[in-house]
């Protein structure tokens, strides 16, 4: 174990893959000489050279295209987006190629592929920059969606999403890099695709979350606790699949249950959980599911517009309080 | 070649014209569904190229496949298969007509969203070379149409910065659609796009699978030795309409026929006869093989057996994954409804 | 009134937006001289000529981009994407540009813009082709999502659509063109943007629909009322806004609903209307709420797998059954 | 030109010098947040280009805008109020660094997405051929980098199509982020891939801005009177990193000495004194006027509001429609919280 920031932990596991098997590689703007544009793969190019670490030209298109190609020759590309919003520009790629050639074509292709992709907002960086549009890939089944809280779950996902036979997209958000935390250090450290996870224990309110909405779900919890409310925060992990198990566990003993993330609350992450919550535990439910998600506005350049419109931790906490007081 | 090959190559574009004539027959009778994009008038070109191809070089081509599949080596009767939604269908009934393919054959589909196989085919490419087939070359074919799009632009763009030996190669058969050329692209000739990418390209004209044949040739030798990308346009041309049921307002019954006046098989006939390659009568037997390879693939395809409900959940995911929601009859079904 | 199908209604539509403003034109690919591959455009080619009916090339960023350039000039552009599934090379365009440079330019632009697209399966058209992935648009602030489920509506929300000065991008239904209706000759019939439609009343369940589940649900309806079931059917006409009112009104009578939608369940439709009817309603709620939708895989070619994955008249009949009697 | 219009432009470039240097100095204070794409280097260009660009052609360019907006005539206040955020900015503190546009001095922003605003500039050009605004063209300015995404591929090919009068500008500052030219895309020469749509095209020199502004205006009048696309590529060269905060481990210090000696305020400066059009004191004045515009631009841009939450849920529509959800603390804010 070593405590290392989040950053640390995904070029970790992108090193020790790379390292590990030879048909690994990683392509995409500016994640060679100049070594990632959030420094992920920075010494990679030096280290690896400019076969395995592929700086690309600005196509979106192709960036994922051509890794899905090479895929279907055997080897497994990490193909990096510089930020989901780019996503758009390959989407075609991402939703109709790599989410439906293995079963379109009766199980003959096969798409050993992880698709990076910088995720979230509060950086200033405009609309068109700063968007969590993770659920709308989630709609698509064929696609893998995986997408850490914590700097362990980042690194043990990604070597497994990179083992992975099927096509992943590996939501990363930027405001997180920086958050440590305990990291295994074993080179065969994998987390499996598609479970959720208990990252708190409680008994009077369940918290689901995901990515950057965990470090905070964790502080409302905290908070919570000294009012002597007790929180078990659930980390989804993995938007698709989407496994519910943990969360109707604890919804059992909860009765209550606030859901935390960072985009858009309409046709977002929130009211699939939500849905499933009451499809899955009716008879449990005490209390309406309370879902804290992004002002529906696109978000705006001016800091505090734009923290106004993100979540906060105090968004989830008064939601939880809620939840059980009514 | 030897005449075996001649009589071969001519068989094969023979079955290519009767399958599809047939699959024709099986869509107005409610067999076949979808979209059906017919290769008629095509089929020197794919004839051509793959009596050419290498078996380590990787084809890909768009939703106009049959010729292609049927060229690369694969049954007739899968391929009927297919297009009837059965499973034994090369695709096990789940592509249908536009998502053809056989990966042992190194055939990689059938792609229907027009230029997205581009990007893949550079991938193709790229995993050749990474891998150190040195020996390999993609062949990436699209239609005039789709040279348009976005995708193309990147896609060869991509394969010359890296290097990579693909053959990209245009079927100008004149139309995308109902849109000719000139309506939907700043060159009338596709190969001058390739001057963007400051790649080697020529046009050749595509109705006698002889010419074809020698063309490519030449050109894949070249690139097994030079490397990197290059671009070929073909003209030819489809005497059907674009799918089924293509009112075919923009163009006039006069060009079709004259393109029909050299339709490539009777071009080939023409020249094994003159050639003294074989006789009318030796050809008119390979008809009738042609004739009883179709329907031998008719009569496999129709007594296929239908895919289940099982395989409908089949083949989401290479690993073992929880099916996400199986639909409302589906997941109730245990419940005895 | 006139009985006439969706597709003349919508024909009709266009038609006399045209003649009725110089600005509004049409461009997509074969929209002019093949008269548009659903036939919808028909005759237009001819009547209105080659500068207001655009044939375009194979290049739907292309289509989408230059109609926002077009509208920001003070055109009314329609732009048509033959099926939406393409709408995904373009998403970059119609989710991150059309959706945000009026808010982005603090509202100096405006964008007066219609993109028609046509969604749905059950034509044997394969995975790529066949998606009804409506929902996913609708999760973008700054665009209006609008899709009818009769002719009348076709055409009233059409014409809203092209007289808004906002982007709308507007889902038509394959298999819903030959359907039936009553539609208002009246060259101003116009129906309200963002406003849902109770087009069946009942007092025992609320079945939501829209689109193609519309007609479904107002079959499945007649099945239930010959069981002695009155269902109240309320079409969302629009995703985005999405109105509430009146499935709450209704919900709040019958305190049961099912919400059937022809896309896949995850994060679809479906999960919105059902998360906001437990927060719009919940002491109202009787039984969990029931969503019908699409099997979740790609969809496959072969017509029997196809129709299995589709959701169908009867899963509708089903649900309400089962929302009713447990 | 009259010597006032000279001291003009010369004090327009200064001017865009002097607000980034400035802006690099508030953002390094926390003043300014997210991207900053400097302009700095490439002054010649957005001044050369502006000074012969008439009332009715629209300017559209990427993220790296500043230069752009001064040039369109937009104040320096307002640029510098949208730099902090402020109310004052000319997009209402909503679009930021990469988004400044004023509509009223027919400049369309400052898009963030690259290339993405290049069909935008081909439905711009559009617009003005269908309402018969026969004299107006639209420039359409963009990286190089931008060159080699599909949006570019489809914008110049419709625009050549539709023959629709646009002027395509490559501002080729050799990089895109910290890819050399030769590293993404086909071509060197970035003017040679307006050959694969038939477009004429040429190459010219960006860092003098006399010499820009004469050879755009040629080309101006040359598509007034012909009509159709043109693709100009202006080689330039930005001093500073690709935003705040780049290692620059992708180009060697020297190169960008060797650039700054043709500093293209310098080399104007030198014209300027050098044909005896003004004197060294004059420009020093201007200088020192720069400077005042700047520093009256960040007193105005410091003392100018925040926006407010009602700002946060304007202009989401232009017509009146509902909020969908305004977020968790802000939909209970009525609630007393
Ligand atoms: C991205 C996308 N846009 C539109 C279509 C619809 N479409 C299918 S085929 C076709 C015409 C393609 O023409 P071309 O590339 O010349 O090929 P051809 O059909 O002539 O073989 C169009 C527009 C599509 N499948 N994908
Ligand atoms: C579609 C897309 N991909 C990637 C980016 C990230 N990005 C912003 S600027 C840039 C480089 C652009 O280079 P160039 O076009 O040469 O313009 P320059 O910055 O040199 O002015 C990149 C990759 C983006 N904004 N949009
Ligand atoms: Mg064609
Ligand atoms: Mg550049």
């Amino acid at each position: 174990m070593a405590r290392i920031t989040m950053r640390e932990a995904i070029s970790k596991a992108l090193w020790e893959e790379m390292e590990r098997d030879e048909r690994v590689f990683i392509q995409g703007e500016e994640v060679g000489v100049w070594g990632g544009t959030y420094a992920v793969t920075k010494g990679f190019y030096d280290h690896f050279g400019k076969k395995r670490v592929r700086d690309t030209p600005i196509a979106e298109a192709a960036i994922v295209g051509s890794a899905i190609g090479a895929a279907l020759t055997g080897l497994r590309p990490v193909a990096e987006l510089m930020t989901i919003n780019f996503a758009f520009v390959a989407m075609d790629h991402i939703v109709n190629e790599a989410a439906k050639l293995h079963y379109m074509f009766g199980g003959q292709f096969k798409l050993p592929l992880v698709i990076r992709a910088v995720s979230g907002g509060g950086r200033q960086l405009g609309a068109t920059h700063s968007q969590t549009p993770d659920a709308i890939f989630a709609h698509f089944p064929g696609l893998k969606v995986v997408s850490p809280g914590t700097p362990a779950d980042a690194k043990g996902l990604l070597k497994a999403a990179i083992r992975s036979d099927d096509p992943v997209l590996f939501i990363e958000n930027a405001t997180l890099y920086q958050t440590k935390g305990e990291v295994p250090d074993d080179e065969d450290y994998l987390e499996p695709l598609g479970k959720s996870k208990v990252q708190r224990e409680g008994d009077d309110v369940t918290i689901v979350a995901y990515s950057k909405m965990v470090p905070a779900a964790l502080k409302a919890a905290e908070m919570l606790s000294e009012d002597g409310i007790e929180s078990q925060v659930i980390d989804l992990r993995s938007l698709r699949p989407l496994d519910m198990d943990p969360i109707i566990d604890s919804f059992k003993k909860t009765n209550r249950a606030v859901i935390a993330e960072e985009g858009w609350r309409s046709y977002g992450v929130g009211s699939e959980v939500s849905a499933r919550i009451y499809e899955l535990a009716f008879d449990y439910v005490d209390a309406p599911v309370k879902r804290v998600a992004q002002a529906e506005v696109p978000l705006p350049y001016n800091a505090t517009l734009e923290q106004m419109a993100l979540p906060q931790v105090e968004d989830i906490y008064h939601a939880a309080k809620e939840v059980i007081h009514g | 070649m030897k005449k075996e090959e001649y009589l071969d190559l001519y068989q094969e574009m023979v079955v290519i014209r009767r399958l599809e004539e047939r699959a024709a027959e099986l869509y107005q009778q409610g067999k076949i569904g979808g979209f059906l994009h017919l290769y008629i008038g095509q089929e020197a070109v794919s004839a051509g190229i793959s009596s050419v191809r290498q078996p380590q070089d990787r084809l890909i081509t768009a939703y106009r496949d049959h010729g292609w599949a049927l060229s690369a080596g694969i049954d007739a009767k899968t391929i009927m298969a297919e297009l009837l939604g059965k499973k034994d269908g090369c695709s096990l009934g789940k592509g249908g007509s536009m998502h053809m393919a056989d990966t042992e054959k190194n055939f990689w589909g059938g792609h229907a969203i027009v230029g997205a196989h581009i990007p893949i085919a550079a991938g193709l490419a790229l995993g050749d070379v990474y891998q150190g087939n040195n020996d390999a070359v993609t062949i990436c074919m699209f239609g005039d149409g789709a040279t348009n799009i976005g995708f193309f632009h990147e896609g060869l763009n991509l394969s010359k910065v890296w290097n990579l030996p693909v053959l990209w190669v245009c079927e100008n058969n004149q139309y995308g659609m109902g849109t000719a050329v000139d309506r939907a692209s700043a060159v009338s000739e596709i190969r001058q796009k390739a001057e963007g990418y400051g790649m080697p390209n020529e046009r050749i004209e595509g109705m006698d699978v002889m010419h074809v044949r020698t063309e490519v040739d030449r050109i894949l030798k070249k690139i097994r030795k030079d490397g990197g990308p290059y671009m070929l346009e073909i003209m030819t041309y489809r005497y059907s309409g674009h799918s089924m049921g293509d009112p075919e307002r923009y163009r006039d019954k006069e060009e079709v026929k004259r393109w029909e006046e050299e339709d490539p098989i009777g071009i080939f006939r023409k020249y094994l006869v003159g050639n003294e390659i074989a006789t009318e009568d030796e050809l008119d037997q390979q008809d009738a093989e042609a004739e009883n390879v179709v329907e031998e693939a008719v009569a496999f395809a129709e007594a296929s057996p239908e895919p289940t409900v099982e395989d409908l959940f089949e083949d989401i995911y290479v690993e073992p994954t929880p099916v996400e929601y199986r639909g409302y009859a589906l997941e109730n079904e245990s419940e005895g409804r």
